[in-house]
């Protein structure tokens, strides 16, 4: 029987966790660690690993067919060009401390598409080969060229079979022009609401008369348009965290069940924040229990709420084929299925690429919507975007189930080859699944009330989570 | 015993393995730590079944990384770390065998891996 | 119940394909010029329906000509009666290649025949003149046991009609690597393999199927049917014999077959073998379902699709009702006294026509 | 316009590999004819639409729904055991057999020739005949139930009033039938 490559790694009860390349896992113990690393598997060894589908016979037999199987689904494959990030003006109404983009004030110039521009913009969109397109309106306030999406709009709906639109708005300002275009079936909204009300002032908006504003308005948007119209996500201060039950309750009652926790990310405006040391520790802290307060809220009020993240980590460890976020998948590859398109009509692989260009650190353009993608940038930028091979990934027990960021590693270190441990994608996403296989190995109702939910199933029990001894 | 001569890029090591004939013969990497005083802090030796000898320099190799202030070196039977100072004798002796470990694991399924994505990706 | 097979008169030698084709109540521009040979096309309806095309004419009892427009029947003269191949009006038209099996399971609905006539040729004739975009249903028997015919048939007809679907049951015991190139060859997006599975334990399963070694067989086929990139549809029959393993096979599913495109677990059908072993087969799964709950959860949780085939909704928990779409063939369906103003009936597959009238559920009943 | 200057001149200044020394070309290739590799035929059918990214999770994709085949659906008709026609339609009374009309099968090989279904075309039928039930039932010849069912009843009632109309008689809706009852035919 030959048994697959198997990679550990120690929990903090002293079991570990085994998994194979194929993202196979289970947890056992000191004793088979031993026993697996010295060649003397014993007889309940091999049939666990058996069933486990971590071994087989021979080439191209069944148990072969279904590793080789599951270890291709766990590889993402290129996809066609169907999801634009469209960033019609850089300038914004708000000045929100953590700016992850350095905006433009409202009054200044040059930070719109041209006329040009949006006409080459929509002659690049019409040069798609794909049938259905998704676009999401950034900025700056996109809302402010409400002109713009309209037009960007009707041509869509025209060129494509299925058209579907997401305006990323800080809903400060929402005249009825702009009440009438979010009023579509295909048109949804993608706000921020930094958890409780005071949070949100003294991170976006400063005034309370602005914080009305946006309280109003995400009020009559969710009551005019009900919950599905509106998806929102907190941005998260490690200094300052939000109250995080009063920021629960606060996006149940405006129908929204899925929080996004996304840290302050230190690039644009927010750089000139003082971050203190060891953010990461802190933000996996404050991650962790918040996952924990998920679980007790749920199973005391038996309205179920998910962190988005931790959720979409769940399904990488469970299933096959979960690279429908562009955060984790490996390999990550770039300008395959979606790219940003900026103020200038330059083309970017993400918004945090267009980023690094805005600030001058290093240029990671890929192209322009008049002269189309620069292939040879994009291949130079996917050769490193996998972590099959890298040195420390080769022995993590995570490897399979994780991604790659390199752009993230770039803007932070300025270089793509530091050793993982040492980055804050690795840092953050060992945190993660560490909590992910906690969670599933714990016994405890509420857990498993809220992993089901999670999971998308009806009941979880033992046989969820593999366990040998 | 041959003398292996491993040359890992950048350092060339070299281990005489000697066996001892009659020298109790342990059969796997389970050995007690045991701690000899001297040399500024105390030093642990961390005995490695010989079936892991090969694999002691990369072992080393990625300790050394990971615990920059601790020095790693190869003795006859296994390896020694000193000022591993804040570091208990049961996480080195567990730190020590699991970079083994992992090393050999790896060593020995590369040629699975390699002949899998042949398999999977040849037309 | 609807009637597959029909009263036809006919003066032929051999058994032919007609399409029946009535056009009443269209304007007269509607009837298309170019009908095609096998169109027949209704005259007259006095105690009989008369229908004349190319070949001639034919007449239909028994059945109002409204209600089998568009229908191709395979006429057998000698035996004065057609059989309904394609009904147009329904989704669950199925071609029975053979009555022949090389297994012989306890609950087989159709229990196997020793002779066989070859009607690939009609079946051809009939799947090119199904309505657009139909699946058609091949089954048996054992259709593979026919592999040379059925792969030519499905070359031909996917050829030709490229707008065609294929769900085709097979017990897998009769591929072998040989056939690879020819399976490649066939585009898998048009074709389901519905291929039964019963435990993951080989003497459960061979004791089932009353085979030695078919689990052995079978579990081969599945690699080779994974390799040839084939849809599979899993099916297993829920029945008091493999019920406890069921979690056991989900396990197996997850491990060693999470290719497959879906699990249907299915409740039994009371005919056949089924219904002469009907005590001794039948788990009540409104009494015990926390093993197939565990079971569709843990494949589900994996990203494998699973689905309860047959269980009438009241009979399963709330929670997994969405997983028990409405399965039972049209031509077969029937609901209980107990479905009077039940809410959620429309939405139910209801029971076989030849249910026990014992239904042997603990919990069944209308919902509020 | 003029050359932007940035902090870290090019991809190779910040650790990019040049393209070739990937390791792993994982990337199928499409172009090559249909010789597909197993990582190919692995892959085929699974794609997703994209969910979600860095700065907004919008809006989860639902998985689209298959159809399925129930039972052993294990056959289409009974073994040769002839089955009662549905008992709702009462037998026709006996006559005596006219001789079955001769049929001779074309030797034409079949031809594909899908039968086009508009989608509503049984609601629209089931519509002109309780029309025509109606109208009859004015006119006399029908008292059966106003169900849109062609049933004997019909038949019969169809056959009559094309008799009395001096209509070809053939017991269908025929189109002068609709046009001598008033009833448009959509």
């Amino acid at each position: 029987m030959n048994v697959w490559p198997l990679k550990f790694r120690e929990t903090p009860d002293g079991g570990i966790v085994f998994a194979d390349d194929a993202g196979g896992f289970f947890k056992s113990d000191e004793g088979f660690l031993r026993r697996y690393s010295n060649d003397s598997l014993n007889a309940s060894d091999l049939a666990f690993l058996r069933d486990g589908g971590h071994s087989f016979g021979k080439e191209f037999d069944l148990p072969w067919t279904s590793f080789a199987y599951r270890w291709s689904r766990r590889q993402s494959r290129p996809q066609q060009l169907s999801y634009v990030i469209l960033v019609p003006t850089l300038r914004c109404n708000l000045a929100c401390g953590y700016c992850q983009v350095s905006r433009a004030s409202e009054a200044a110039r040059g930070f719109d598409w041209t006329a040009d521009t949006l006409r080459d913009v929509l002659a690049y969109l019409g040069s798609l080969e794909t049938t259905d397109i998704k676009v999401e309106f950034q900025g700056g306030e996109p809302m402010l060229r409400i002109d713009i999406l309209e037009e960007v709009r009707t041509f869509c709906r025209s060129r494509f079979r299925e058209a579907q639109f997401v305006v990323c708005t800080n809903l400060q300002c929402l005249g009825s022009r702009e009440l009438a275009f979010l009023e579509a079936d295909d048109t949804f909204v993608s706000t921020s609401l930094d958890g409780d009300r005071a949070t949100h002032e003294r991170q976006r908006t400063h005034e309370s008369v602005r914080t009305n504003e946006f309280f109003d308005n995400l009020d009559h948007v969710v009551g005019r348009f009900g919950p599905g119209k509106v998806s929102a996500l907190p941005t998260i201060d490690v200094d300052n965290p939000p109250d995080f039950p009063a920021l629960l309750d606060n996006f149940e009652n405006y129908g929204i069940h899925s929080v996004y926790l996304r840290p302050v990310n230190h690039q644009g405006f927010a750089r000139k924040l003082k971050q203190g040391t060891n953010v990461l520790a802190r933000w996996n802290r404050i991650h962790a229990d918040f996952i924990d307060l998920l679980v007790d809220r749920n199973c005391r009020t038996g309205r179920f709420m998910e962190e988005y993240y931790f959720s979409q980590c769940l399904k990488r460890v469970l299933q096959l084929g979960t690279d429908n976020h562009v955060d984790i998948r490996n390999p990550n590859f770039f300008a395959s299925d979606y790219l940003v398109v900026d103020h200038d009509g330059r083309l970017y692989p993400t918004d945090e690429a267009r980023m690094q260009s805005r600030i001058g650190r290093i240029d990671l353009s890929i192209g322009s919507v008049t002269d189309g993608l620069d292939l040879a940038k994009v291949a130079l930028l996917n050769t490193s975007s996998l972590n099959n091979f890298d040195p420390d990934c080769i022995h993590c027990v995570y490897q399979p189930f994780c991604g790659t960021d390199v752009i993230d590693d770039v803007s932070r270190y300025g270089r793509v080859d530091v050793p993982r441990p040492d980055t804050w994608f690795c840092g953050r996403h060992t945190a993660v699944f560490d909590k992910v296989f906690e969670l599933i190995y714990r016994r405890d109702e509420a857990v498993r009330q809220s992993l089901a939910h999670w999971a998308g199933v009806s009941s979880w029990a033992e046989e969820m989570a593999p366990a040998h001894s | 015993m041959t003398t292996t001569l491993v040359n890992t890029g950048r350092l060339r090591w070299k281990i005489n393995e000697v066996a001892v004939e009659g020298a109790p013969r342990v059969g796997d990497g389970h050995r007690s730590a045991n701690r000899t005083e001297g040399c500024g802090s105390a030093a642990v030796t961390v005995e490695i079944a010989e079936a892991f000898h090969p694999y002691m320099d990369a072992a080393v190799l990625r300790l050394q990384s990971q615990h920059p202030y601790a020095s790693f070196d190869i003795a006859d039977h296994g390896i020694v770390v000193t000022d591993s100072a804040g570091i208990g004798d049961i996480e080195i002796r567990k730190a020590v065998l699991h970079a083994v470990y992992r090393e050999r694991i790896y060593a020995e399924t590369l040629s699975m891996r390699l002949a899998l994505v042949a398999a999977v990706t040849s037309k | 119940m609807i009637p597959l097979r029909i009263k036809v008169d006919a003066n032929a030698d051999e058994p032919f394909v007609v399409r029946l084709r009535s056009f009443e109540g269209s304007v007269a521009g509607d009837i298309p010029i170019a009908l095609d040979a096998r169109d027949v096309v209704l005259e007259r309806v006095s105690d009989a329906a008369e229908y004349r095309g190319e070949g001639g004419c034919i007449r239909v009892h028994g059945i109002d000509p409204s209600q089998i427009d568009g229908d191709v029947l395979l006429v057998n003269p000698h035996r004065g009666s057609a059989d309904r191949l394609v009904r147009a009006s329904s989704p669950h038209n199925t071609f029975l290649v053979t009555e022949r099996c090389d297994q012989l399971c306890v609950m087989c609905s159709q229990p196997p025949k020793a002779h066989h006539v070859d009607l690939f040729a009609h079946f051809e004739a009939a799947a090119l003149l199904a309505p657009e975009g139909a699946t058609i249903g091949i089954s048996g028997g054992e259709p593979t046991l026919y592999k040379e015919e059925l792969l030519n048939f499905l070359v031909q007809t996917m050829g030709k009609r490229t707008d065609l679907r294929f769900h085709i049951l097979t017990n897998g015991q009769h591929f072998d690597e040989l056939d690879m190139p020819m399976m490649r060859s066939l585009e898998r997006e048009r074709i389901v393999w519905g291929v039964p599975l019963y435990c993951r334990s080989p003497e459960v399963h061979d004791e089932i199927v009353g085979k030695q070694g078919a689990h052995a067989r079978l579990v081969e086929t599945l690699g080779f049917l994974c390799r040839a990139g084939a849809q599979i549809e899993l099916r297993t029959v829920l029945m008091k014999r493999n019920a406890p393993g069921l979690t056991a096979l989900a396990r197996f599913i997850t491990s060693t077959l999470p290719f497959i495109q879906t699990w249907a677990i299915m409740q039994l059908e009371s005919i056949g073998y089924a219904r002469q072993n009907w005590q001794r087969l039948f788990h009540d799964s409104s009494a015990e379902f926390d093993g197939v709950g565990r079971a569709l959860d843990l494949v589900r949780s994996r990203g494998i699709e699973a689905q309860l085939y047959n269980f009438p909704l009241c009979t399963v928990p709330a929670s997994y009702r969405h997983l028990a779409p409405p399965t039972i063939s049209d031509w077969k369906r029937a609901y209980l006294d107990e479905c009077r103003d039940c809410t959620i009936k429309d939405g139910c597959g209801g029971f076989f026509e030849w249910h026990p009238k014992k239904h042997g559920y603990a919990k069944l009943g209308a919902q509020s | 316009m003029k050359k932007r200057l940035f902090a870290i001149p090019s991809l190779l200044a910040a650790g990019f590999l040049p393209a070739e020394t990937q390791a792993l070309t994982i990337k199928p290739t499409f172009d090559d004819g249909n010789a597909k590799s197993l990582f190919d035929i692995f892959k085929l059918d699974h794609v997703y639409t994209l969910a979600g990214h860095r700065s907004h999770s919008s809006h989860r994709s639902h998985s689209s729904h298959r159809s399925h085949r129930s039972s052993t659906g294990g056959y289409s008709y009974r073994a040769p055991v002839y089955r009662a026609p549905a008992p709702a339609y009462s037998a026709p009374i006996y006559r005596a057999p006219a001789p079955a009309p001769t049929y001779q099968p074309p030797a034409t090989a079949p031809a594909p020739a899908p039968l086009k279904v508009l989608p509503g075309n049984a609601q629209r039928f089931t519509e002109i005949v309780r029309e025509v039930q109606f109208a009859m039932m004015a006119f006399g010849y029908y008292v059966g139930e106003l169900d849109g069912v062609l049933g004997p009843d019909m038949r019969v009632a169809l056959s009559k009033m094309q008799g009395d109309y001096g209509l070809k008689v053939t017991g269908t809706i025929t189109p002068e039938t609709l046009t001598a009852l008033r009833i448009a035919a959509q």
